[in-house]
């Protein structure tokens, strides 16, 4: 079951401007723009490892989610796993 | 370290984040990550590949008018909605006096001028400002 | 001659106290040139010199450090991409020496990420990076075939989001050299860092950079490289590392390379050596270098090209490589 | 090389070699009132030479140089060598620079305060930069801006001002008694003249100013003005930066303190006149 873990937050500068948030990746040098959900995806990835599952349940207990739906949250972790910002492990 | 800058994360007075507010995951297909690539990289790579569509998908349906503004279904003088959305390469060939792909030429103008106008919070918004590369 | 007073400036750094204006200008026209000004810069640092040079070597030393970031998430984002297929992954090369955290990257510049996989796995070491998102640099089918054929690396791959280039390795000489290291046992003997990717042992490293310097192409760059040998031997030396290290040379077959690059090393940056006269003419090769960061003495530059694909290849591929390479339109840089 | 000379621009030293004299001659005209570098130590190199000896000569062409070089630069005829110059120090600067984020933007100056303008290729933000000129701002620089990560202020980089095709007539009226270089017809980008900041802004070049508002002009089209958002201002920047991501974090903080809190507009312009009027009343409207 592949778990997901956001990087440390002492490697990251989260700044938000207006509607979008730039987070800036110390370890990478890459600069992020991101759109919501991707903030709190980080937020809730902070600590242990989570599954989809999970991740979908911790993110939902901290909002109101209006589309809790799976495969629309695996394309978002998808991405972030990407861009380096989250890692399967 | 984060708390070097605690400017960062935590809203300005005045403008509290709610802790607990409505989320959106948005569509599979959409794309909530722009990584800032060097102005001089040497692959074309994710910013022309970037989307656009026309109208956003919050105004589906709706027509273009000549000066690129959102007008109702059936305007007259208006342009019907793009078939598909348009990649970031072509917008930006458009911009620089191309025609959009598949379309005439005063539609072109119009569908130009809308994604010019593209207001932050608008689908494709974060491509068309990834386009803005000047260079000499 | 700028490339010798770079060279004199890295043995000895507080002599770059007594330059003057000129002097400095030179110095910093072939260090940029030799991409030796990241490595200047930490040499020199906190001695005496004119405002204008101090803030050159800042600057080289802020690009350096972030240039040591980014190779290191580089290492990193392709540990990813291949643990999964859990083969032996060796850093070579800049990235190496930083992850180990050796002397030998501090101010080193680094350019692609090079790794050393083993060679019945290398297609799937392709495979894993073409998923996460690397892409071949151009497609060119001679160039294709020809590195496919005869090289020992795939041809170059690049990250299309992070624009950063991979080599990727089976062993450290291409097929078609005369000298033919053994891949296996420097995948052996690598050492595991904290992370699970691997780096060669010190004596591996000397090696390698000697054959590099050596045994594979035409010298160009060739002072960095001995400099990171200088490095490794400073930090390493002693009786038990020199056996190891001569050890290591003759089990690669590369006894002559290592102790022609322990020779220059000593002549350039050390106490001095008795030079042969061939170790002359690479003195003269390596230090090539006006006080504009041009390289001088055309002749043996071009010599050395031609030198470089001789070592490489034997001699009836050569002219048909040489050939079609001409074709396309390649001269050697004038 | 041959010939040489040495001259600074804002901050930043260069040292130009040539193999022959007439570009030399013509920047060490044109750059008569600029200072040397400190120390007489250059931040970078420039080299203008023959891709083979005999085209010193024959058909001479001029290939650039230096301590940062793109692979394939085409050459240009000896008669534009003080293109070439000016293209090769550019290079360094968009190439090598690493101590301020590098803004491919014009921006001129009054009451210590800094207008920025960037924009594609033919936005006019040389001619915009070089009418406020005309008009009594202090010219900071018709294609570089140097924004200081540490201050937050932005440093001149005034180079000669480079005008092209009709911005060139525009001008020649605008700017009377102004110092000019050859004109050079046939460029890659069509006619080029180059016009000597005037010493007002030469002599002020060390000065830096605190940024106050930044526009994207846009010429060609109906007058129109909005507002960019940070987060627009901030991507549009970054691709208008030439090293950015080399400055890492140095470069973010740089930026993020730039795009928040400073007024940003797009701006289109049918005309010069209309965009000058618009300029004037924006900044009107800052106070």
């Amino acid at each position: 079951m592949t778990r997901y873990r956001a990087a440390p937050a002492a490697t990251l500068r989260i700044v938000l401007l207006d509607v979008l948030t730039l987070v800036y990746h110390r370890a990478s040098g890459i600069t992020h723009v991101v759109d919501s959900p991707v903030p709190e995806m980080i937020e809730v990835l902070g600590g242990v490892p989570l599954t989809l599952d999970e991740t979908l349940a911790a993110l939902a207990a901290v909002h109101d989610l209006i589309d809790p739906d799976r495969n629309a949250l695996a394309a978002r972790l998808d991405e972030l796993v990407a861009a380096g910002l989250v890692e399967a492990v | 370290m984060a708390d070097e800058n605690p400017q960062d994360s935590a809203p300005s007075a005045g403008e509290p984040r709610p802790s607990r507010r409505a989320l959106m995951l948005g569509a599979a297909s959409a794309s909530a990550i722009v990584s800032i690539k060097p102005a001089l990289a040497q692959t074309a790579g994710s910013v022309l590949n970037c989307e656009i569509p026309v109208p956003d998908p919050g105004r589906a349906g709706s027509y273009i008018d000549a000066n690129g503004k959102v007008v109702p279904p059936g305007t007259k003088g208006a342009f019907p909605p793009a078939v598909r959305p348009f990649r970031g390469e072509d917008v930006k060939k458009a911009m620089n006096g191309g025609n959009l792909p598949g379309t005439s030429y005063d539609q072109s103008r119009a569908y130009t001028n809308y994604i010019r106008r593209l207001q932050r919070g608008t689908s494709g918004f974060t491509c068309f400002a990834s386009l803005q590369m000047p260079r000499g | 001659m700028s490339g010798a007073l770079l060279a004199q400036m890295l043995r000895d750094p507080a002599s770059v106290e007594a330059l003057d204006a000129s002097g400095w200008t030179g110095l910093l026209a072939a260090a940029r040139a030799e991409q030796l000004i990241g490595t200047l810069a930490w040499r020199v640092e906190g001695l005496a010199m004119p405002e204008a040079a101090r803030r050159v070597l800042e600057d080289a030393r802020a690009t350096v450090e972030q240039g040591r970031l980014v190779a290191l998430w580089e290492a990193e984002m392709a540990r990813r991409a291949l643990a999964p297929a859990g083969m032996p992954v060796v850093l070579l090369k800049g990235t190496a020496f930083v992850a180990a955290g050796l002397s030998a990257g501090q101010g080193r510049q680094i350019g692609d990420l090079d790794i050393l996989v083993p060679r019945e796995r290398i297609e799937e070491a392709e495979a894993a990076l073409i998923a996460a998102g690397w892409e071949w640099v151009k497609p060119d089918p001679y160039d294709d075939d020809y590195y496919r054929r005869w090289m020992h690396e795939l041809p170059p791959l690049i990250h299309r989001e992070r624009d950063r280039m991979i080599d990727v390795h089976h062993t450290i000489l291409p097929l078609t050299a005369r000298i033919t290291p053994d891949a296996a046992a420097l995948i052996d003997s690598g050492v595991a860092l904290e992370n699970g990717l691997l780096v060669l042992p010190p004596e591996g490293m000397v090696v390698h950079a000697a054959a590099h310097l050596f045994a594979d192409g035409d010298l160009q760059g060739g002072l960095r490289n001995l400099w990171d040998i200088r490095c490794l031997t400073d930090e390493f030396g002693g009786t038990e590392f020199e056996l190891k290290l001569a050890a290591c040379a003759a089990l690669h077959g590369l006894t002559r390379e290592v102790e022609r690059a322990l020779r220059l090393s000593d002549h350039l940056f050390g106490e001095g050596a008795d030079l042969t006269l061939a170790d002359r003419l690479y003195v003269r090769r390596l230090l090539a270098r006006d006080g504009w960061g041009r390289p001088t003495r055309k002749l043996t530059e071009f010599a050395f090209y031609l030198r470089g694909h001789w070592l490489r290849m034997p001699p009836l591929m050569l002219l048909q490589h040489l050939w079609t390479k001409w074709r396309k339109g390649y001269r050697p840089a004038g | 090389m041959r010939h040489s000379t040495q001259l600074r621009i804002g901050p930043v030293g260069f040292r130009v070699g040539s193999d022959w004299r007439a570009p030399v001659a013509l920047l060490d005209d044109l750059y008569r009132d600029y200072p040397p570098p400190q120390d007489d130590i250059p931040d970078f190199n420039v080299r203008l030479f023959a891709a083979r000896f005999w085209r010193r000569w024959l058909r001479p062409s001029v290939q650039i140089g230096g301590d940062f070089v793109i692979p394939d630069a085409a050459p240009l005829p000896l008669a534009q060598g003080l293109l070439a110059a000016e293209m090769a120090m550019n290079l360094q600067m968009a190439l090598g620079q690493r101590r301020y984020l590098l803004l491919h933007a014009s921006a001129v100056e009054r009451d210590g305060k800094a207008l920025l303008m960037t924009g594609e290729s033919g936005a006019g933000k040389s001619t915009l930069a070089a009418l406020l000129m005309t008009r009594g701002w202090r010219l900071l620089g018709d294609e570089f801006v140097l924004l200081d990560p540490a201050a937050g202020m932005v440093h001149g980089f005034p180079r000669l001002i480079s005008l092209k095709n009709e911005a060139i007539g525009v001008i020649e009226r605008e700017a009377k008694g102004g110092r000019w270089g050859p004109l050079l017809e046939g460029t890659p980008k069509g006619a080029i003249r180059h016009l000597v900041p005037d010493v007002r802004s030469i002599a002020a070049m060390e000065q830096p100013a605190t940024p106050a508002l930044v526009l994207f002009p846009s010429f060609g089209f109906e007058g129109a003005e909005r507002e960019v958002f940070p987060s627009e201002c901030f991507v549009r920047l970054t691709q208008a930066s030439t090293n950015y991501v080399t400055l890492g974090e140095a470069g973010f903080d740089a930026l993020t303190g730039l795009v928040r809190g400073l007024p940003a507009r797009a701006i289109d312009y049918p005309d010069t006149k209309t965009a000058i009027a618009t300029v004037e009343r924006l900044w009107g409207e800052l106070a």
